[in-house]
């Protein structure tokens, strides 16, 4: 059952050296992506820890996507070792409580990937818009 | 059901002014006016920030009220971001103020400590309005943690001196290189003074560690407990002694204080500044 | 556990006469004969009260790092898993060995506790600890389970479909007061300022209606633990709303031990898993991106 | 002239509710995995249902007492939404009547003790709301349960001052007799759906006399004796500093104010706040009045047992055990106590 005016908020943290780099680089090459993204610009995709992910859809994210740069290319040599071993981590107590793990995506995008960038937050939206708005997470005393 | 005696009501910031790097005075006028004793406080909130009970620190009297505010945390810091013609909420007054009846016809020592001035100027200001009422000599000693810190520049060293048999002393923690007055803390510098505790009312307000050794030193000399008055500060939240937190012994501090005499003090057995 | 209750009273007292220690941390009889409850020695005549049952479940080590602790030469009751939470404060130089006598008993499992039932630590190891007091008696409710067996809970959450887990775990997390019991309990969660006690910033919200809330401290709790729980079953056993907060720790270090091998807190040596990271480990999100 | 009424059986007061729900909103005892408490009767499921008899006529109170109906664990007192600079607060939807089955003595008189102070001026509104549109309907406890000590605070398990008392008659019979007008226009209601006959009220045992009823005074004065005794210390030692004790005392009353916003809206809201953490009186500029564990044990057993006394005359414990039996390190007021002594009872 597709919610065709459902407009899902996606919530994208994406490290400052790789993910941004290939977000930008997909705007300046004219590349669209859904405006549903927030892109929120962090140093190494292992500053997002299970706190900011919780907190994001608490406040109303439809889903959230940790964009890193791939294992070995990290700017900080080991920031993603940290990152895939926690989420991964993340993803089973999200699981265990019933909170939907898929809505948290972890995906590793180089500098020059714009075109990886931009077809992996389409293909996200598209699934956020099949899951439909998210409500178990989110704190009921502020609006979607 | 009666109106809920949490809720604020609007006020509007009528004038700021920076009394130094870290604090500034608030001019505030209510949508309802309300009168109060010197001495006494209001909460101060910002809706989705916090609240905080702040000591009014202009005389009763006037159309509006004056809050003298030091950046600590959350709130004061949102707070120090005002500008004139922004809303703040407000409620009070809270807590029984100075005991403005037996100070009449005495001396008066003011002692105070860096932001501790902001409710003794309160009182000094009314007592300077009704001078009829309290012909006494009046002595202010008032010490901060260096020249900077120093506040109510246009009081201490503007309209008090001014003022007949009014002496003002001042001190800092910290020498600095145009600063000729007392170098010390303010316990230290009331054994220097020639203090006469004969017919005279110590009221003193600072932070916790300097009201402890006021307290011992005016003690020291030759000030009885009933003629000494100092005010207390505790983390409080409803002001109305409801919600439990602001207690010395069995007395709320927002309630039966924040002033209290050294004689009721001296019956209490929890140690204020531990 | 007799035997011991003696053997632990006699060293006690030989202790505190000899004031080679200050104070003896053990149990004693909780009023009106319930569990035992965690107990101060500090004189001979004190150290008769001393006891150890199967009901002294209470983790005593992280009263170590309480003021009134620090300075004091202190003799402590440790069971296997107890052991393990003052070795991991000792490898993380939280307390000083030099200052501790570590009295080890063997355990032979608190009641109706399914960490007990599986535990493969029973006592503390001979050389960590200063004096071992063990019992040979046999008559413990040691019936070895696998962690399988012990935890059947967690299987039968998994099978749920994704929504009756959800209301499974909102049924438990709305009973939650955050009273924090869980966390001051918790012999592991040893943080010098926690975050959930700092007031500026202040990253979780005391509302105690909204489930976002609690959901938030309990999946954060659970993960700060994950690779540090040393099996003492405290956490469900002093929530007053019994919300089996167990089954959490344990699931989490079930899928830990399952992407990144076992790794047994205070047994195995520092640094835990989710300290450090490599580069040989597997990547779950490389090709697939789910 | 209160008309006592006979239900047949419990299950039919409980469909008697559930026919006035578009009125009332009834909260029962029940029990959910293992630990009792009040749900509402909506949200029940028949296991729970069934469960009702056996805990509203168990000789013990529940885990969670009904201090929360009238002092909930968290509450909104004001929603606001902001534009700008300007902020606007919106109306907030109040409180429909409910009715309590099932409150035991001490729990009731904890109530009376907090209306000492809530109500007291300047009144809480808040509170006097659900205060005045609660019916509570009391049911006695046999004799004094296992962990309780309600005699030693001169309440007797066989009396209850609410707005109903509800007894077992002879058989699966519920007799229910009004003692308010509260109470008096609930049973007018209950008669009109025609599913109850009047009945004789049973003998209501006028309670046995304060048999070992500590003095407040006394208490009091022992406390004021004891106030540099190292008992706190020895206390502290073992204490967690968890917030157990004050969430679950039924007259524990202090509360925290919180703002919660995102972006431009958000709530003002009140919730339970507990002595035994050290935020509770810590201040911005490092200051901590209380310290240390050993002052803030001392505080809350102080405040109960002495300040209290000062300020309200009682004592500020209903001897319900609830303290004695969730502390996870088993210090309770009998801890105390059993330091004050035996001389401190009314004579």
């Amino acid at each position: 059952m597709m919610h065709e005016s459902f407009e899902p908020k996606l919530v994208a943290f994406c490290c400052n050296w790789c993910s941004y780099a290939g977000a930008d680089l997909a705007g300046t090459g004219r590349l669209k992506y859904p405006e549903n993204i927030r892109i929120i610009r962090v140093p190494c995709s292992s500053r997002v820890d299970a706190s900011l992910v919780l907190r994001a859809f608490q406040n109303g994210a439809d889903g959230v996507m940790i964009a890193g740069c791939h294992p070995g290319d990290c700017h900080y040599d080991t920031g993603n070792y940290h990152t895939r071993k926690r989420m991964v981590l993340l993803k089973s107590v999200l699981e265990f409580i019933g909170l939907s793990s898929e809505r948290l995506l972890v995906k590793w995008i180089s500098g020059n990937e714009a075109d990886r960038f931009q077809a992996t937050v389409e293909s996200f939206t598209r699934e956020l818009k099949q899951m439909g708005p998210y409500e178990k997470a989110r704190d009921l005393r502020c609006a979607k | 059901m009666c109106l809920n005696p949490l809720l604020p009501v609007g006020g509007i910031v009528t004038s700021i002014f920076s009394e130094s790097s870290d604090v500034k005075t608030f001019q505030i006028k209510p949508e309802t006016m309300f009168d109060h004793l010197p001495g006494q406080c209001a909460m101060l909130s910002l809706l989705g920030i916090g609240e905080a009970l702040f000591s009014i620190t202009s005389p009763p009297g006037r159309d509006y009220l004056e809050f003298s505010i030091k950046r600590v945390g959350k709130l004061t810091e949102a707070l120090h971001q005002l500008e004139i013609g922004d809303e703040v909420g407000i409620r009070g007054p809270y807590g029984n103020g100075f005991p403005v009846e037996d100070l009449k016809g005495k001396n008066l020592l003011f002692i105070g400590g860096g932001i501790g001035l902001a409710p003794l100027r309160s009182l000094v200001q009314y007592a300077v309005d009704n001078r009829s009422l309290y012909p006494g000599k009046f002595q202010l000693v008032y010490g901060a943690r260096s020249v900077e810190d120093l506040l109510f520049e246009r009081d201490i060293r503007g309209n008090w001196p001014k003022e007949k048999d009014f002496e003002v002393n001042l001190s800092v923690d910290v020498p600095h290189k145009d600063w000729d007055g007392f170098v010390g803390y303010v316990p230290q510098y009331l054994e220097q003074l020639t203090l006469n505790p004969e017919n005279t009312i110590g009221v003193t307000c600072g932070p916790p560690i300097m009201i402890k050794y006021v307290l011992k030193t005016l003690e020291k000399l030759g000030f009885p407990p009933e003629q000494i008055v100092t005010t207390l500060e505790y983390k409080m939240k409803c002001g109305v002694g409801k919600c439990g937190r602001c207690n010395l012994d069995e007395h709320y501090i927002c309630k039966d204080g924040p002033v209290f005499y050294l004689s009721d003090l001296q019956k209490i057995k929890n140690d204020f500044c531990k | 556990m007799r035997k011991i209750t003696e053997a632990l009273r006699e060293v006690a007292t030989k202790l505190l006469h000899s004031s080679e220690v200050d104070l003896v941390l053990g149990y004693t009889r909780g009023e009106k004969a319930k569990a035992s409850v965690p107990y101060v020695a500090t004189t001979p005549e004190e150290a008769a009260n001393l006891c150890f049952d199967n009901t002294s479940s209470k983790a005593l080590s992280k009263y170590l790092l309480q003021d009134s602790f620090v300075a004091k030469k202190t003799a402590l009751v440790l069971k296997g898993c107890d052991y393990r939470a003052v070795k991991m404060m000792i490898d993380e130089n939280r307390i000083e060995r030099g200052q501790l006598y570590l009295i080890g008993v063997s355990c032979q499992g608190m009641e109706n506790s399914p960490f007990c039932q599986s535990c493969q630590h029973k006592s503390p190891p001979a050389e960590g600890v200063d004096i071992l007091l063990s019992e040979d008696d046999a008559t413990g409710e040691r019936i070895a389970k696998s962690l399988q067996e012990a935890f059947p809970e967690i299987e039968k959450i998994e099978r749920m479909s994704e929504d009756e887990r959800f209301e499974y775990w909102k049924r438990q997390f709305s009973r939650c007061k955050r009273c924090y019991t869980c966390r001051n309990a918790c012999p592991v969660c040893t943080c010098r300022v926690c975050m959930f006690d700092r007031e500026n910033p202040d990253y979780i919200d005391a509302a105690k209606d909204q489930l976002a809330q609690h959901q938030f401290y309990h999946i954060i709790r659970s993960f700060h633990v994950s690779d540090r729980c040393v099996g003492c079953g405290q956490c469900a056993r002093v929530c007053p709303e019994g919300v089996p907060l167990h089954l959490l720790h344990q699931k989490l270090q079930r899928e830990l031990h399952k992407f990144y091998g076992s790794y047994k807190a205070g047994v195995d040596e520092l640094p835990n898993p989710l300290s450090h990271a490599h580069k040989n480990e597997p990547d779950f999100f490389g090709k697939v991106g789910r | 002239m209160n008309t006592t009424i006979r239900s047949t059986t419990l299950e039919n007061l409980l469909a008697a509710c559930d026919r006035l729900a578009n009125k009332y909103r009834t909260f029962a005892p029940t029990s959910e995995d293992g630990v009792t408490g009040f749900r509402p009767l909506d949200q029940m499921t028949k296991e729970q249902r069934q469960a009702i008899e056996e805990t509203a006529f168990a000789n013990k109170p529940t885990v969670g007492s009904i201090k929360s109906f009238f002092f909930p664990d968290s509450e909104i007192y004001i929603k606001f939404s902001r534009q700008g600079r300007k902020v606007e607060q919106m109306e907030l939807e109040g409180m429909g009547p409910q009715i309590i089955l099932g409150a035991k003595p001490c729990d009731i008189k904890s109530v009376e003790l907090i209306d000492k102070v809530f109500l007291a001026e300047p009144v809480d509104s808040l509170y006097q709301d659900k205060r005045q549109k609660t019916i509570v309907v009391a049911t006695v406890c046999g004799e004094v349960g296992e962990g309780c000590s309600c005699r030693e605070f001169g309440i007797s398990p066989v009396v209850a001052a609410a707005d109903l008392m509800m007894q077992k008659g002879s058989g699966d019979e519920i007799i229910l007799t009004p003692e308010t007008a509260k109470g008096e226009e609930l049973v007018k209601e209950l008669l009109a759906l025609g599913s109850f006959a009047i009945a004789k009220p049973l003998p209501l045992s006028a309670g046995d006399t304060a048999v070992d009823q500590l003095s407040a005074e006394e208490v009091q004065n022992r406390m004021d004796e004891l106030f540099n005794s190292p008992l706190w210390d020895k206390l502290a030692m073992t204490c967690l500093g968890c917030g157990t004790c004050t969430y679950y005392c039924p007259t524990c009353h202090c509360y925290d104010i919180r703002d919660f916003n995102r972006r431009d809206q958000g709530v003002r809201y009140r919730t339970w706040d507990s002595c035994m953490f050290s935020n509770f009186t810590n201040m911005a500029g490092g200051h901590n009045p209380r310290p240390t564990r050993s002052d803030r044990l001392r505080n809350r057993f102080f405040h109960k047992l002495n300040y209290f006394v000062k300020k309200q005359g009682e004592l500020a414990c209903v001897g319900c055990g609830r303290c004695a039996e969730l502390c996870p390190v088993g210090i309770s007021i009998s801890s105390v106590l059993k330091e004050i002594g035996r001389d401190v009872h009314v004579s």
